[in-house]
């Protein structure tokens, strides 16, 4: 067992109420028709995306699915900066030329969202190379979905990564749906980790609306590849509630299944931890939970605020300048 | 065509109808693609289809685009008239070994032994913030594939007329949808034989002032701007190349013989767009004599598509290139 | 066991020979810089390509490999015509169009050889699906390499066929080496079959230089698909004795790993097993070796013999006429 | 320069020099792709270099183009400088993705905050009797991907200037060599910072009469064409754009502005081809009111390469071609 210091769960479960007001905040501005273009929304997941990435070290590297605020949150970035790039504003991460499918903080080792499914199998591959070729010790940490694993970026990355042993955790957040295919329309398979056997690396199933297993895992998942060991592959059981993004009647499911796991909310069952061990006060907890929330409000007023880009930023960026 | 064996509907509704009228023509043709079943895909266009045809006909596949193409050609090879969705067109890039080196080539290279009846319809284009990755027009690329045949209709009209003549086609016809038409209403014929030809370009508008070469969505900002050029006297012709490849140049050198004055435009990144490979054609021809000043070749700019919205809609041709490209043709800037 | 007929042992023992021949000679023509363009050869691997085409049933359809001489011949395709297309001529199969890589007999179920590594798989699942669909019966034999296993399309396609249960064979000659590459550096695994798994259909490893095993495997896995009970994945080990093609000087293998393999020589095995069970008498034998060397002798003759094709063919057969 | 700071070597060797110096110089520069360590590469560019550099830096890759090229992208963003190996370009179709939609695209959309220094290697072209699946030249699907730098040496000192320029360029740049240009001789500046600049086009032959752009191996075929005519008393110019995207048109507009005649000639399929982006910009360029004559652009046929040796060279524009061109153009046929 890890052992978890009180900063560290004050931490995590501030991100994970963040993660899930951020996306609240989303799914309200998309309705009031505030947002131009599509936003994937992880409510129901945010124990993946969130604990996950505050398994790793400083340094370490992610990259991130289409559905990617809570993990983004996990990671560190700034809300701010996040609910700006998601309005298009020029103080968004991208500038506002990305949009909430593709925010990215690269110095800081986040290598962005990603609107291809599959697209971050191999560019998290790359990312290890370097880790190891330059000998740095850290880690790369890529999200796709259920439905990327059946893509031919799946297959030919961790085949290299097994082959090269890169540094590299592949976290695949199963929420049962790929768009409107549930799994078992799209693969044949029980437990999607039992894809690493071809590979030969090691392939685990977790509950990913557990934070502990969540975190636990991927801790140990990090050590291993950090060794010098090779890739690992995690499979995240859990669950979207929204829609895949805003044009979504979901036909495919009954309520009936989203209440069900609604019954296993991340969110809550964090807080239900919490209150068992006693290890916040009910004052604490609350006090958490107001301060993720006011964040989030703050975020909406900053990028509120915020000015739109100038209209010559559209030719800006295509190519970097000097030379090595 | 009496308007009383005409029916109003949006393009999405009427390329459904096309589909679905060659469906019950053939049942060889299926159709599959990415959430195409219950959810009627991304843009609704195979909303309903599912219940009409069942599952053996109409065909959810993975998220596995290289998978989905591929499997088309080796059905089309074999027999059945693939239909097959790509999502976003720019998840073609996922699919082009199949298209160009499978599809394309095995006729060819087989020396005449099959032929590869499929329609692949790719949703384009840019305005609805999708940003870089889910807003290319590609065209220009599968326009350099000999073997593939590229198509892309701007009404309703011709989207049923060009579905059903790009699945009753023996090639592979790359379809391409621009994604704000979707929405778009007009009238359509009503006749299950309405068919627009593959390999014709349509006069959307007499004039003999200025020729002006659009499709897609830059049709209707020409329309726009010879809407507004009309007040004042000056007659814009506009042509739409709805066969994009192999493309009917023809009315277009006609025209140009007739205007002198030549603009072409397209959404897609104007360099290495099929603009070029236009004003070529009729820099070739005997139009050559004809022109009166330079040719105009209106693009999008040569950047990835941003998300923001401003900056998004200044990524293409609007109304005023048009206008003011007319006015430096004729001479009245 | 299934019960080979005298008559098959024969068709078999004479294909297997065509085929070393048929090689033997293209190697000869290339030697003499008598063949314009690549050519991969498979002496050594032939009763995996022979064996398993012969196992087919009639209307029974193939996709095959870059190395595909040797399945072509056992699927049953005419040597003169053949021959013909691997010198361009016009009487040859593509009308010299396609040469050795692109080998196809369209009509009779031969979907063609395949220049690109592992673009079979995908072809294979769409011919499998319109024989599901068109409810025919037929059954698909998709040939491969090992090296191909590690490409996109192998995934996705195996993924496909599983989920939509098509009747398709994949049938991997993993002959050892992707070009120069030992599969222990292209991959980490000892069983290919064993990616089978990630899909939860059949897998099954064999001797891809035994003739038995070869065409009983086969011959079992085609009724499985031919059943309706989906996809099945094979492995033959077997190995090639000739360069990745011409242009290869070999130096990622030594001449003792050769030498071993022809102890386990495939047409060798075969004329043991005949002598040892004492089917056919050693003039019977020679018999057949010496009609399928004089076969493919006449092969030679007849593409010599045969037209270029005519200047104007380099425009004809881009498209098909006609509409539907 | 003078001729003892050159040696004489073919293009292969000379894009290898270009590599080992700039691997020497930079330990970052690292090289991948498919058999190009013991065996050297398909076309024998990377011979010797795994001795040389070591397995760290010299990667054989499983046969997984898509792969290959995301890994590289990935490395790039990170602070590698992948050189990649595509043994064909047509292989180039797995790879689309991660090429059009990451690498090209990467920086745009993060708004400037990441930077993707790698090289594609894209060996191209036909003539080695390959057919159809591994003799395109694709280039011009490139040039229309803005993020994206295009180049093509067709000398071996520009193969190793050019090499050199692509490896330190912060940008990704697909490299095209045209697989017969491998065995070409020619000397080659030793000087380690010789460099081609990316962006520039190169006037390989002055003249006055007739003004040809060409690239890759249909550049040697208007030279052997301007020799010929050259004792016809015709001087033609003759221009080769090393970078095909961003193309550096200058020269090539003061060319026709002089000559007042122009040839556009490329292998790749005509329709769709760079020819017809050429054609346009120098119609769109004050070049337009020089032109004696209609431009003449020279494009492989608008099929597949065929596998017979007379039909796969007949595909392409050969010396004649260029030769009648010109008579044309001067109105001597
Ligand atoms: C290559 C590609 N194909 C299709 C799409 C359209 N698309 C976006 S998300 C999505 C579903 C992805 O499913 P999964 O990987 O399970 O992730 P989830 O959305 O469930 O988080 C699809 C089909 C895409 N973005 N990229
Ligand atoms: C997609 C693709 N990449 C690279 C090549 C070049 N190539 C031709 S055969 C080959 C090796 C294939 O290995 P394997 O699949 O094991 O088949 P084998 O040649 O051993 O029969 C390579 C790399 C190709 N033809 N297609
Ligand atoms: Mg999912
Ligand atoms: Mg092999």
């Amino acid at each position: 067992m890890i052992e978890l210091s009180e900063e560290l769960l004050l931490r995590m479960y501030y991100k994970i109420n963040q993660a899930r007001f951020f996306e609240a905040k989303l799914d309200e501005l998309v309705a009031k028709g505030k947002v131009h273009g599509a936003i994937h929304l992880s409510m129901g997941q945010e124990a993946t995306g969130v604990m996950s990435c505050l398994a790793l070290e400083e340094g370490d590297l992610v990259s991130l699915s289409h559905r990617g605020h809570a993990q983004a949150i996990g990671f560190g970035l700034d809300v701010n900066l996040m609910m700006a790039e998601c309005l298009g504003k020029a103080t968004g991460y991208c500038k506002g030329k990305g949009g909430s499918m593709h925010i990215a903080d690269v110095e800081n080792g986040n290598l962005g969202a990603n609107g291809v499914v599959g697209g971050g199998f191999s560019l998290s591959c790359g990312a290890a190379l370097t880790q190891k070729y330059q000998k740095t010790g850290k880690v790369v940490l890529c999200f796709a979905g259920d439905g990327a694993t059946n893509g031919g970026n799946f297959h030919e990355s961790l085949n290299l990564a097994s082959v090269w042993k890169l540094p590299v955790v592949f976290l695949i957040e199963n929420n049962q749906y790929g768009m409107s295919t549930p799994i078992e329309k799209h693969m044949n398979i029980e437990n999607i980790s039992d894809r690493s056997e071809a590979y030969n690396m090691p392939g685990l199933t977790i509950d990913g609306n557990d934070f502990l297993d969540v975190y636990n895992t991927v801790t140990k998942a990090l050590r291993y590849a950090r060794a010098g060991k090779g890739p690992v592959l995690i499979e995240a059981k859990t669950y979207r509630y929204n829609g895949h993004s805003q044009s979504d009647n979901q036909l495919y499911r009954d309520k009936q299944e989203v209440r069900e796991w609604q019954k296993k909310d991340p969110v809550q069952k964090m807080k239900e931890y919490l209150r068992e061990h006693r290890i916040f006060t009910e004052k604490q907890i609350q006090k958490m939970e107001d301060e993720a929330k006011a964040s989030i409000d703050q975020a909406l007023e900053f990028a509120n605020a915020s000015p739109e880009p100038q209209l010559n930023a559209v030719l800006e960026d295509v190519y970097a300048g000097g030379v090595n | 065509m009496k308007t009383s064996d005409m029916k109003k509907m949006t393009y999405r509704d009427a390329l459904r109808l096309g589909i679905t009228e060659e469906m019950h023509r053939d049942e060889n043709v299926i159709f599959m693609g990415e959430d195409i079943g219950l959810y009627g895909g991304a843009f609704g266009v195979s909303a309903g289809l599912l219940e009409e045809f069942g599952e053996d006909r109409i065909l959810d596949t993975p998220i596995a685009e290289a998978a989905m193409v591929g499997t088309a050609v080796g059905a089309a090879t074999t027999g059945l008239r693939p239909i097959c969705e790509i999502m976003f067109m720019d998840f073609i890039t996922l699919g082009m070994d199949a298209l160009v080196n499978q599809a394309a080539k095995m006729r060819y290279m087989f020396g005449g032994q099959s032929q590869v009846p499929m329609v692949l319809r790719l949703p384009a284009g840019s305005g609805i913030g999708a940003a870089a990755q889910h807003s290319q027009s590609l065209e220009a690329w599968l326009c350099h594939v000999p073997g593939l045949k590229v198509v892309t209709p701007s009404t309703p009209a011709q989207a049923k007329g060009l579905i059903k003549a790009a699945i009753r086609d023996n090639n592979p016809v790359c379809f391409i949808e621009h994604k704000l038409l979707y929405d778009k209403v007009g009238l359509v014929p009503l006749d299950e034989d309405y068919l627009v030809e593959i390999g014709t370009t349509v006069v959307e508008r007499p004039g003999k002032d200025v020729t002006i070469v659009a499709y897609g969505t830059t049709l209707a900002k020409a329309i726009e701007a010879a809407d507004f050029l009309e007040e004042e006297g000056i007659k814009v012709e506009i042509l739409n190349p709805v066969t994009l490849y192999p493309m009917d140049m023809k009315p277009i050198i006609e025209s140009v013989i007739k205007t002198g004055c030549l603009i072409v435009a397209h959404e897609a990144s104007k360099t290495g767009g099929l603009g070029g490979e236009i004003v070529a054609r009729v820099v070739e021809s005997e139009a050559f004599d004809y022109l009166n000043a330079p040719i105009i070749r209106l693009g999008g700019l040569d950047v990835p598509i941003p998300f923001n919205q401003e900056l998004e809609a200044s990524v293409v041709p609007q109304r005023n290139d048009f206008v003011h490209g007319v006015y430096r043709l004729l001479n009245r800037e």
